[in-house]
């Protein structure tokens, strides 16, 4: 029985490693993490293949998840750490473990637009032909791609070619995978609306900056709530002490930590919120409800209609 | 052969120049004069500052006292760059561009002339110094002397009205730097080019130069037409420095000295201690018992003639200069006499 | 001495270099070759890529001629001329590399537009950068000392006698500069040109924050948004064939060039010009670049120091500091020495053989860091599995990547020193290695310098390689700068940018002290014997020989 | 003065190179065989592959063809790297170590030697070329005689059984270069060392050693002792090349020989159309009515005696050679007389 037990984590490591410490405080459990994009770590798995050393898979998107999930690489988890986990983001399979949830969002520069003027629905922000060339986004962001993922599942690829589109006519500026540089360019003025991940907005707020957050309407496909999630490995020789990892991840202690520095929902009840944030039970009905199996699959499609709208 | 003393084109006056503060002067205090169309020779041991001189002349290096003239006008206050002297020069260490070839080193230097006159002047000037066929080679597929050669004739091209030589002919073989030698100074005379030309080869300096500059330790020693600084040399250095010349300590009484090789007549006058400068071609073998009994120490085969280095008994040895006829083997014992009359000279300057 | 073929001891280690470079090539070939969909064809053969290829060779050409604008002026003002103190000038010339450009990016969109650290400090409001002037203008500050070193050390090797001869054959010092000090400058401008337009070529986080769209930048985007291995090996295979083209083309440029002194004698060190009337022009120019290359970014990390007041985690900086330096110290050694068996093969043989060794060391500059780091997940794993993030595998990575950094100004410095030198070692009794360390080393000095300072920095910054291959728990500085400023905790990232800079400031400080035991030494004022030539080390024994121990 | 002729210690058999496949062999089937202890010289003219033959001998460059053998044994097949000849090389343009002083350049060959021995030895050497007061100077803060003298104590310095001296004395003026040579030459002869010295002063040449070789082209044109082929140069080349002879055209008829200057003694018999080579040396200047008709071009004062260049009626320049005694203008009528039987040569080799 090793002692010690490899995580690789597409978060960063300030999320990270106040948790593992205080795991390895708790357990006596070494914990060594390797730390990376999404992307990268998820090429490296496939590389590793069977000699991989990873016990958990700690990722920040859904995509990521759902690659691995798809290609057999997770162990099903046991009921004992699902239990006390909000159903909404568990994957029916249980392959993986929901962490924490984050959600889509308008951003808004304060001094220049008032929430009374945006739309109710995401649906219809391309015909706010008054934002012609204001409008920020980031094509190449995982959670902007799962997003219209999200849309193809719930409308349908026609509709969703047509948002492109009539997106595309506003000529919004492109942030690549960048919601930090999309938020100094509204700071500085070069745009008044941004779709970003709602914690980006928490984050620069602290820095002053005015701008706020705009949710469209109830169930509306652009306040889509989007979860980050660990797995367990197939190739871990270590299953118990990762499951034991998991479930701290979901322990009360960490959600709290996750809330006070990152601002992302909790995926347990129970968690004190600061004030600056809507309470989960409110967000979370505004998210409509996607199965978050479909995402991964609907993500090429979604991809291919970025490309063919010439904007990947 | 010197021209008649019109104004000086270039004037060197208590020039004075030092590498680094803590290092003692390499052109100290020194005063030249250059007439027009004059080719003038520097000459003077390793090492003594004629290189600098030049350096100093050329506007590559700045005097530290002193003034540099050319055609009476200051070139050092203000300071006339390089550019705008009109100077040529033949580095001694050639300093060819190693990106251009033969032909675009020579042609470097021709961008006043109008474009169609530029190739004409470049191959004209290689083929002086015999390199036309090696034109479109670059300058590191070229033996020594050819890398020499282009050096002279990258300076030549441009015929400058002041040409600066440092030992241009000192990789070339004697009959290539003979005939090269005597073209460049058919060319230099036609064009009416002041020249300076520092040798290392006195036979050179006497042949080339209208004028001999004698160098030693950054001042000038000696300076006049070449007969008359072999002939009557000032100093003891200056008399050894050219064409080696037997130094005997004596003691003068008119016109004759008593030295180790016995009584030696005098040219001049003079009396008590003196220093006797005896030519090793001043001096014979003979069968005369009065001559003075030495040992043939060594015997340099020349050509023409033999230079042998004979010792006196008193341990002095001395060289003695012949016809090529007899040899006398080393380690013989023979006698010299003296034929000409010596000259005495200041013991050092 | 034109020996057909080269040293063992020089062949050996380039063998291995050439062979470790190229097995990145194989691995994308292998990944490209599991391909079969059609939609890869979409991907790779659309016209979009065209579009963005030569959106990537314009803001190419647009850096190179930006860094050259002011690497060379800069160079000059600090090797030739009495601007003082030099110090400062090298410093502004090296420094801007130890910043990560999107670091520099993230800083000058900080620092610009309403609410900017500019806007806060002064009130000004200096418009944002942005698109391709954004992308050129942070690309060339904070690229331009590869083009600086590389001509900096060029310049203060260039033999004084043939501008000498240039004047006297009627040139101004402009055109002495023209024709005969810019030709010589050929080799290093190349050397350090090649490695900016790979830089810019494979660069996607700085095209990506001024949202200027590039090849590579797509092809990393394709990659983050797909997890798709196929796609992006095609794509790599095709960044490769641009930087094969670049790579041709340097190789046509440097055919014939000659540089090495074909006089006798000793090159004297080069001259310094006075300024003169042109001193406040330097300085404005100077001014300006230190501004925007060093005070704005520099200055932006500071203040966000101010932003949050939270007890800041000292060891964790001190830990990462450590890792990131001894990292890149031994990698800056490792390389270095990889470097010189492959420049000297380059320019001491001839051959397309030992031209294409030497190139092959740029291909893996150009393989994109992240499929080289799979590359070698891929074969260690196969290979030799103990390696496996080890410090070994990510110092063997770091050497096989940055090893074009460290070819170049070995190379120039190779052309510059003449062979016959070498020859003479010979002569004298030293064999071919002894020649190489007592004669070719101490020549080529000042490209090692240059290479070392290249990997060195890069080393520090690098992410990939390090994130991937480290060993486990290996902290490094630029992974802090990176993952805090992605996450907008500028207050977290800014320790860690300012100690990437500080390393920075370290090196260019070592750099100056060793280059200035170039400069002519004093006269010998102190007796001869005091002062021992290095070529007889003082046979002093420190403990005595008997010592009972 | 050669040696007996027990095996050479340097043999060059057939040897051959060419720089580049499209240019002419730089050196040509040339052979040539070196004794023990021999002082050899090596006389050409400027690019006739001198610098090459001792880059080959060297081991810096290999042979197209040939072999080169020291001491019996072949060290082009296998091939012997340079530092495995034990040949010391004084390289034409020096190649000083810009990296280290001069005393660290002269003690850079002594690592054979035990620790305690090398600087003494470096100082000695240094000392011989008169440059102790510079030990830590750097090449590049010498004058160019400086720079030369520290090549050649470097090259001196570990006493290699071969040394290749190429042009070793080109800087250095007449005094420190006749000092010098005898100083090297003597050192030389101590140790037994076998050398060959490239020169393009034939003097020095003559002087120095005790076999010279001509070369034309790459081949070797002709071979012996100083003196030997000083005064029986086998063809017109190397009488024209070594001393500057005056050929004739003309017809002989056993002892005589009829040519432009009249008619004149042979030194052996011939017969039929030849070519006469008659030494500047001696032709003299003439009262005799017999003598041929002159005038006199060109003048050159070399210290102890005048060159001078007159033209025959027939439209041909040679060379008179006197002692400086009498001054002739240029432009003046003359006549001069034959004064030893002449030589007569091959036409070319
Ligand atoms: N690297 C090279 N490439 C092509 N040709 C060369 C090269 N080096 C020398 N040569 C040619 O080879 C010939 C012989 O050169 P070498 O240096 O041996 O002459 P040398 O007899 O030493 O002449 P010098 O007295 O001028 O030094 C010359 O004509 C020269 O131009
Ligand atoms: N850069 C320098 N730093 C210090 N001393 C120097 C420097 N250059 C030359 N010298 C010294 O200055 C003196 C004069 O040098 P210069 O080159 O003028 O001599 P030269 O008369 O041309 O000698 P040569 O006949 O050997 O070429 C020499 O003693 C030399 O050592
Ligand atoms: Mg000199
Ligand atoms: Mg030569």
């Amino acid at each position: 029985q090793t002692k010690t037990l490899t995580v690789y984590s597409g978060r960063a490591k300030t999320f990270v490693d106040p948790v593992v410490q205080q795991f390895e405080r708790q357990t006596g459990i070494k914990v060594n993490v390797r730390y990376g994009t999404d992307a990268q770590l998820v090429a490296a798995l496939r590389e590793e293949g069977s000699k991989s050393p990873a016990d958990v898979y700690w990722g920040n998107s859904v995509g990521a998840l759902g690659e691995l999930a798809e290609e057999g690489k997770f162990t099903k988890l046991g009921t004992a750490l699902t239990r006390n986990v909000s159903s909404d983001y568990l994957p029916d399979d249980r392959t993986w473990l929901p962490t924490t949830v984050r959600f889509r969002t308008l951003a808004y520069n304060t001094g220049k637009i008032k929430p009374e003027q945006l739309p109710d629905s995401i649906l219809d922000l391309p015909k706010m032909t008054s934002l012609k060339g204001r409008i920020g986004w980031t094509v190449s962001y995982p959670s902007f791609q799962d997003f219209l993922a999200a849309m193809i599942s719930k409308y349908g690829e026609a509709t969703t070619r047509q948002w492109i589109e009539g997106m595309k006519a506003l000529q919004p500026k492109d942030y690549k995978t960048s919601n930090v540089g999309m938020l100094e360019a509204m700071r500085a003025g070069e745009i008044d609306v941004a779709l970003t991940n709602h914690y980006y907005i928490q984050r620069v707020n602290r820095l002053s900056y005015p701008i706020d957050t705009y949710f469209f309407k109830n169930g509306d496909i652009g306040n889509l709530g989007n979860a980050t999630g660990a797995a367990i490995l197939k190739t871990s020789k270590n299953t118990a002490s990762a499951a034991r990892f998991l479930s701290a991840l979901v322990a009360k202690d960490a959600q709290t930590f996750f809330l006070s520095v990152n601002f992302e929902y909790p995926v347990i009840g129970n968690i004190l919120q600061p004030t600056t944030m809507l309470p989960y039970s409110d967000v979370s009905k505004r998210s409509p409800r996607i199965d978050p199996t479909v995402l991964p699959k609907n993500i090429d499609k979604a991809q291919k209609l970025l490309r063919d709208a010439g904007l990947l | 052969m010197t021209r008649t003393p019109d104004p000086h084109t270039l004037e060197l006056l208590g020039l004075g120049k030092r590498y680094a503060p803590g290092l003692p002067p390499v052109v100290d205090d020194l005063n030249l004069g250059v007439n027009r169309g004059e080719l003038l020779t520097l000459l003077g041991p390793s090492g003594c500052g004629k290189t600098t001189t030049l350096r100093l002349i050329a506007g590559l290096e700045r005097p530290d006292s002193g003034d540099i003239r050319i055609e009476g006008r200051s070139v050092t206050a203000p300071f006339t760059p390089p550019e705008r002297r009109g100077v040529g020069l033949v580095f001694q260490d050639y300093a060819l561009f190693p990106h251009l070839n033969v032909l675009g080193n020579v042609l470097f230097g021709l961008r006043h002339l109008p474009r169609h006159e530029r190739l004409p002047r470049a191959r004209e000037t290689l083929s002086l110094v015999g390199l036309t066929v090696f034109e479109t080679r670059r300058p590191d597929q070229l033996s020594g002397g050819q890398q020499q050669r282009v050096a002279l004739a990258r300076a030549l091209a441009p015929r400058p009205s002041l040409l600066l030589l440092d030992e241009p002919f000192s990789n070339l073989d004697a009959q290539l730097r003979h005939s090269t030698r005597q073209e460049v100074r058919a060319i230099l005379r036609r064009a009416g080019t002041t020249a300076i030309l520092v040798t290392h080869d006195q036979e050179e300096a006497l042949a080339f130069s209208d004028r001999v500059v004698v160098m030693r330790g950054g001042r000038v020693e000696q300076s006049g037409p070449p007969h008359e600084v072999y002939a009557r040399p000032r100093t003891a250095f200056v008399a050894n420095f050219l064409g080696r010349s037997n130094l005997l300590g004596g003691t003068a009484d008119r016109f004759m000295a008593r030295t180790a090789l016995g009584v030696v007549p005098l040219m001049e006058s003079a009396s008590g201690p003196v220093l006797v400068s005896v030519r090793p071609e001043h001096l014979t073998f003979t069968d005369d018992p009065q001559g003075a009994p030495v040992t043939i120490v060594a015997r340099e085969f020349k050509g023409h003639d033999v230079t042998y280095t004979v010792r006196l008994a008193a341990g002095q040895e001395l060289l003695v200069h012949t016809p090529s006829d007899t040899v006398r083997p080393e380690g013989s014992a023979a006698r010299v006499s003296v034929t000409h009359p010596a000259r005495a000279v200041q013991s050092s300057g | 001495m034109n020996a057909r073929r080269p040293h063992p001891l020089l062949l050996l280690p380039a063998i291995l270099a050439v062979l470790g470079v190229l097995l990145p090539l194989v691995y994308l070939a292998l990944r490209a070759l599991g391909a079969e969909s059609s939609e890869l064809r979409e991907i790779v053969f659309r016209t979009r890529n065209l579009e963005l290829l030569a959106n990537t060779l314009l803001l190419t050409l647009g850096v190179l001629g930006g860094t050259t604008l002011i690497a060379l002026p800069l160079a000059y003002l600090a090797a030739r001329t009495t601007l003082r103190p030099r110090r400062l000038l090298t410093l502004l010339g090296v420094l801007p590399l130890a910043i990560p450009g999107y670091v520099g990016a993230y800083a000058l969109i900080a620092a610009s537009g309403a609410g900017g650290t500019i806007d806060a400090l002064t009130g000004i409001r200096w418009p944002g950068p942005g698109g391709y002037w954004g992308a050129l203008g942070v690309l060339t500050l904070f690229t331009f000392p590869y083009l600086f070193l590389n001509l900096h050390a060029a310049l203060r090797t260039q033999d004084p006698a043939l501008e000498d001869a240039a004047r006297l054959l009627g040139r101004t010092p402009w055109q002495t500069f023209r024709e005969v000090t810019l030709p010589y400058l050929r080799p290093a401008w190349l050397s350090g040109a090649l490695l900016i337009a790979l830089h810019v070529l494979g660069d996607f986080s700085v095209v990506s924050l001024m949202r200027y769209p590039t090849f590579s930048a797509a092809i990393y985007q394709q990659y983050t948004a797909a997890y798709d291995r196929v796609y992006s090996a095609w794509l790599a295979l095709a960044l490769l064939l641009v930087t094969g083209a670049a790579l041709l083309l340097e190789a046509r440029l440097m055919r014939g060039v000659r540089l090495s002194r074909v006089s006798p004698g000793g090159t004297r060190p080069p001259r310094t010009v006075p300024l003169g009337r042109a001193a406040p022009l330097a300085w404005v120019f100077l001014a300006v670049l230190a501004g925007a290359a060093l005070v704005v970014p520099l200055g932006t990390i500071v203040y966000w120091l101010r932003l949050e007041t939270n007890p800041f985690a000292w060891s964790a900086l001190l830990e990462a500091f450590q890792g990131a330096l001894g990292a890149a110290a031994v990698a800056a050694v490792t390389t270095t020495a990889l470097a010189f068996p492959l420049a000297y093969i380059g320019s001491r043989h001839s051959g397309p053989l030992a031209r294409l060794t030497e190139r092959a060391a740029y291909l893996g500059y150009a393989t994109p860091p992240l499929a080289f780091a799979l590359a070698l997940v891929f074969f260690t794993l196969r290979v030799a599995p103990p390696l496996y993030q080890t410090f070994t595998l990510l110092i063997a990575a770091y050497t096989l990547h940055f090893l074009a950094e460290a070819v170049g100004p070995v190379r120039t410095s190779l052309l510059t020193a003449t062979p016959r030198l070498e020859e003479a070692g010979r002569l004298l009794g030293l064999s071919a290695p002894q020649t190489l360390r007592r004669v070719t080393l101490p020549l080529v000095r000042p490209g090692l310098l240059v290479s070392a300072a290249f990997v060195f920095l890069s080393v520090l910054k690098e992410l990939p390689l390090t994130l991937l291959l480290s060993p486990i728990g290996f902290e490094t500085l630029s992974r802090n700068v990176w993952s805090y400023t992605e996450e907008a905790q500028y207050a977290s990232a800014a320790p860690y940018a300012l100690a990437l800079a500080v390393s920075g400031a370290l090196l260019t400080l070592l750099i100056l002290r060793r280059e200035d035991r170039r400069v002519p030494r004093p006269p010998p004022s102190s007796p001869p014997a005091a002062s021992q030539p290095a070529a007889s080390p003082p046979a002093t024994p420190s403990t005595p020989k008997d010592d009972p121990a």
